[in-house]
């Protein structure tokens, strides 16, 4: 099981090196978004200081979105999914090993997003470990649900506007609760930080027991 | 089932001439007999349409995942292949849909009015609005057009999973707001339901309950008239291809 | 010899379109089928209803004696499917793409030289990315990844298209070697002449059904 | 906007919104069940294939 998991997530990690689309092509965009922000709030510098940490959240929410299309787009070369449905890795790792790769590739956009947003915005951290704990836990919030989302409509036709109207509705908590942990780790305000990054584990926890699932099922389905 | 070609029977028309009649009375109660609000003085008669609808709303869509749970669980046994819950699992989101819709007019002017703003963050109104983003998306899941065997698997999973995240949301944002109002002053408190307006309420939310279910029976049928027809087209697509002329034949160039 | 594949009367639907409309077929094992018809008489779809990718609404339908319409996903492991469009990652190198899938049937890295060699991949292409490869050699590193996992059913979308004379003898050979070790072939393919003397039986399809059943033995 | 006025436009827009949903269905349903009961007779296979394509 072990095995299959990081065979298929190695795969998709060194399509990934090849291709350069996360790295090359999301991070950047993602960094524009933050950039763009400023734009949008006037480089108002009180304004972009409290707003950090959600905006911040807004951008990864953007990059996470479009991972997960591309991590189904190079499974349906042909334009359908018969090699990834005739594979014969047990489903459980199909999905677990989507899932990690896509968290390593979340993780990375993160380490480039951080400090493009404490140096544009200007912020400090002083809570260190609780920021690292958040990015990271907000990253398997992302990668599970947009697995288990990106599989539901990445068969269909209209799968590139279907996929964030299912996703993002679902991924609204994890950013409410990234933002504020963020906040408290920025030191912008005295809040629970830790519960917050808390409720991520346990919404990233709730999916991935759905996906493990329903992953199987709805792979058939479409 | 009856294969009734309209979607009105007996049934139908008596719960429709109960609802408008029962309507009307609640306009009557709740506009002109029940009394204002000490604190809140006319805005108060929101409460009728507002509590009722999210009442009706969260009833449908626990309605779409017991459907859709009873489907998938069901489908084999049933010989219609529990296609009946799948579209009792569609015509009740949408039927949701609309009723959060308008849980949502009615909190925006209600809040309007006692808070001085459309939107003011409050807990359950945020829950509302991301409960009405999810469904959107389940009936724009339920249009693709598929086998519906296909299609109502699909959807059922997918509303299965989304009333799993309507607690999730509910926590996440209910922590979010008291968090930021302990901050602020708490304002517009329940103004107290007693006596008439009590009643009021119990018969307003009788009276959208009716109306609630005679629209799910109607949009039920509609959708059971859409399969027919598109049964009928299947039939009638089959038959077409198996006679289909060796030489250039009528049906060309579809995808095989 | 239990048969392999056994339809009766199947019609399936593909979104709101009947693909098959009432298909009857048996085949034994170490037969090679050609399936013939014109663009749109059903052929990639009876080939994917085998592979068990699309619903069965009506008929029976079995292979290797699974129930089709009840656990379809049972005989994919014994299968190996070559689509229409060579579903292959353009970013991987030709000998990772079937190293990949070589590990991912349980097999061995070093199968997938094996089976490049066999499909006739020049080795100095296999370090190179598919996408930078002609049709001809993508179409042969995706024969080869269905080889390495050495299926008992072989399901082949048009095969030889995009192959030059040399490697469709090859590839004839090898699906010849794959029906005399036991291996069951159905393939699919517009040119008649070359494919008919290889293959042991002509089933011609039309409106989706089959409509001309040669069975030449 | 006065409490009255507030009060005026919720229920009116409430009960506006539900009576053309109400028709909307009703009237779909119609449509259809006309198309399925009358419709296969006279209607050549080709307007037929128009109605479907404009519906779903």
């Amino acid at each position: 099981m072990l095995a299959e998991v990081l065979l298929l997530a190695r795969k998709d990690l060194r399509i990934e090196r090849r291709a350069k689309v996360a790295l090359g092509q999301v991070a950047p965009l993602t960094l524009l978004i933050v950039v763009v922000f400023a734009f949008a709030l006037d480089a108002n510098a009180p304004l972009l200081e409290i707003g950090a940490g959600g905006l911040y959240w807004v951008a990864v929410l953007y990059g996470g979105t479009l991972l997960t299309q591309r991590a189904f787009e190079l499974e349906t070369e042909g334009g359908n999914f018969d090699d990834f449905r005739m594979s014969p890795i047990k489903v459980h790792s199909l999905f677990l090993g989507k899932s990690l790769s896509l968290f390593i590739q979340i993780c990375a956009l993160e380490l480039v997003l951080t400090p493009a947003v404490l140096l544009l915005y200007d912020v400090q951290v002083t809570d260190w470990l609780l920021l690292i704990a958040a990015g990271v836990a907000g990253a398997v919030a992302f990668s599970v649900c947009g697995v288990l989302w990106g599989v539901m409509a990445a068969g269909l036709r209209v799968r590139s506007t279907l996929l964030p109207l299912l996703l993002i509705p679902v991924l609204a908590p994890v950013l409410l609760a990234g933002s504020r942990a963020f906040e408290t780790a920025l030191g912008i305000r005295a809040d629970a930080g830790w519960s917050w990054t808390s409720l991520m584990f346990v919404i990233a926890a709730v999916h991935t027991v759905v996906g493990l699932a329903a992953f199987g099922f709805l792979l058939e389905e479409n | 089932m009856d294969d009734s070609k309209m979607t009105a029977t007996p049934l139908t028309r008596v719960l429709g001439i109960l609802g408008i009649v029962a309507g009307v009375l609640m306009a009557v109660l709740g506009l002109f007999v029940s009394p204002p609000d000490v604190v809140q003085g006319e805005a108060v008669r929101m409460l009728y349409l507002h509590v009722p609808s999210i009442w009706i709303a969260y009833g449908s869509f626990v309605l779409t995942s017991v459907s859709s749970l009873l489907f998938l669980v069901r489908s084999r046994r049933r010989e219609d292949g529990g296609r009946h819950y799948d579209r009792m699992a569609g015509s009740a989101a949408e039927v949701g849909v609309v009723f959060t819709g308008l849980t949502l007019i009615t909190g925006m002017l209600w809040g309007k009015v006692t808070w001085g703003t459309y939107w003011q963050w409050d807990a359950r109104l945020t829950t509302t609005v991301l409960l009405f983003v999810t469904y959107l998306g389940y009936l724009a899941l339920r249009r693709l057009p598929a086998d519906p065997i296909v299609r109502g698997r699909r959807a059922a999973v997918m509303a299965l999973i989304s009333f799993i995240n309507v607690p999730i949301v509910h926590y996440s944002v209910d922590w979010w707001r008291t968090l930021h109002q302990k901050a602020s002053l708490s304002v517009g408190r329940r103004p107290e339901i007693t006596g008439e307006m009590y009643w009021t309420l119990l018969y307003s939310a009788l009276t959208v309950t009716i109306v609630g279910a005679w629209l799910i029976v109607h949009r039920y049928r509609v959708i059971r008239l859409e399969e027919i027809r598109d049964e009928e087209n299947l039939k009638m697509l089959i038959s077409s291809r198996r006679h289909e002329r060796p030489t250039g034949s009528a049906a060309d160039g579809e995808v095989s | 010899m239990s048969a392999v594949v056994k339809f009766e009367n199947v019609v399936a639907v593909a979104g709101s379109f009947p693909v098959l409309t009432g298909v009857d077929i048996t085949v034994q094992e170490g037969e090679i089928v050609l399936l013939q018809g014109k663009n749109g008489a059903g052929k990639t779809s009876l080939l994917r209803a085998c592979a068990g990718l699309i619903r069965i609404n009506d008929g029976s339908a079995q292979v290797f004696g699974f129930d089709m319409r009840i656990n379809r996903q049972a005989p994919r492991r014994y299968i190996g499917l070559l689509g229409h469009e060579n579903n292959l990652y353009r970013d991987l190198w030709a000998i990772e793409h079937v190293e990949f899938r070589a590990v991912a049937g349980g097999g061995q890295r070093g199968d997938a030289a094996e089976a490049l060699a066999r499909v006739g991949l020049a080795s100095r292409l296999w370090s190179v990315p598919i996408s930078a490869l002609s049709a001809g050699q993508r179409r042969k590193v995706a024969i080869a990844s269905l080889i390495v996992n050495r299926p008992r059913l072989w399901l082949l979308d048009e095969p030889h298209s995009a192959l030059d004379a040399v490697s469709r003898a090859d590839l004839n050979a090898i699906l010849k070697d794959a029906a005399d070790s036991g291996a069951t072939v159905i393939f699919a393919s517009h040119e008649g002449v070359l494919s008919e003397e290889l293959s042991s039986r002509v089933v011609t399809l039309r409106g989706g059904q089959v409509v001309e059943d040669s069975s030449a033995r | 906007m006065s409490e009255v006025a507030t009060v005026a436009i919720g229920w009116g827009l409430t009960f506006v919104v539900i009576a053309t949903y109400s028709f909307w269905v009703v009237s779909r349903g119609r449509t259809i069940g006309r198309e399925l009961g009358i419709g296969e007779v006279q209607q050549s296979g080709q307007e037929q294939e128009s109605d479907l394509s404009t519906d779903n």
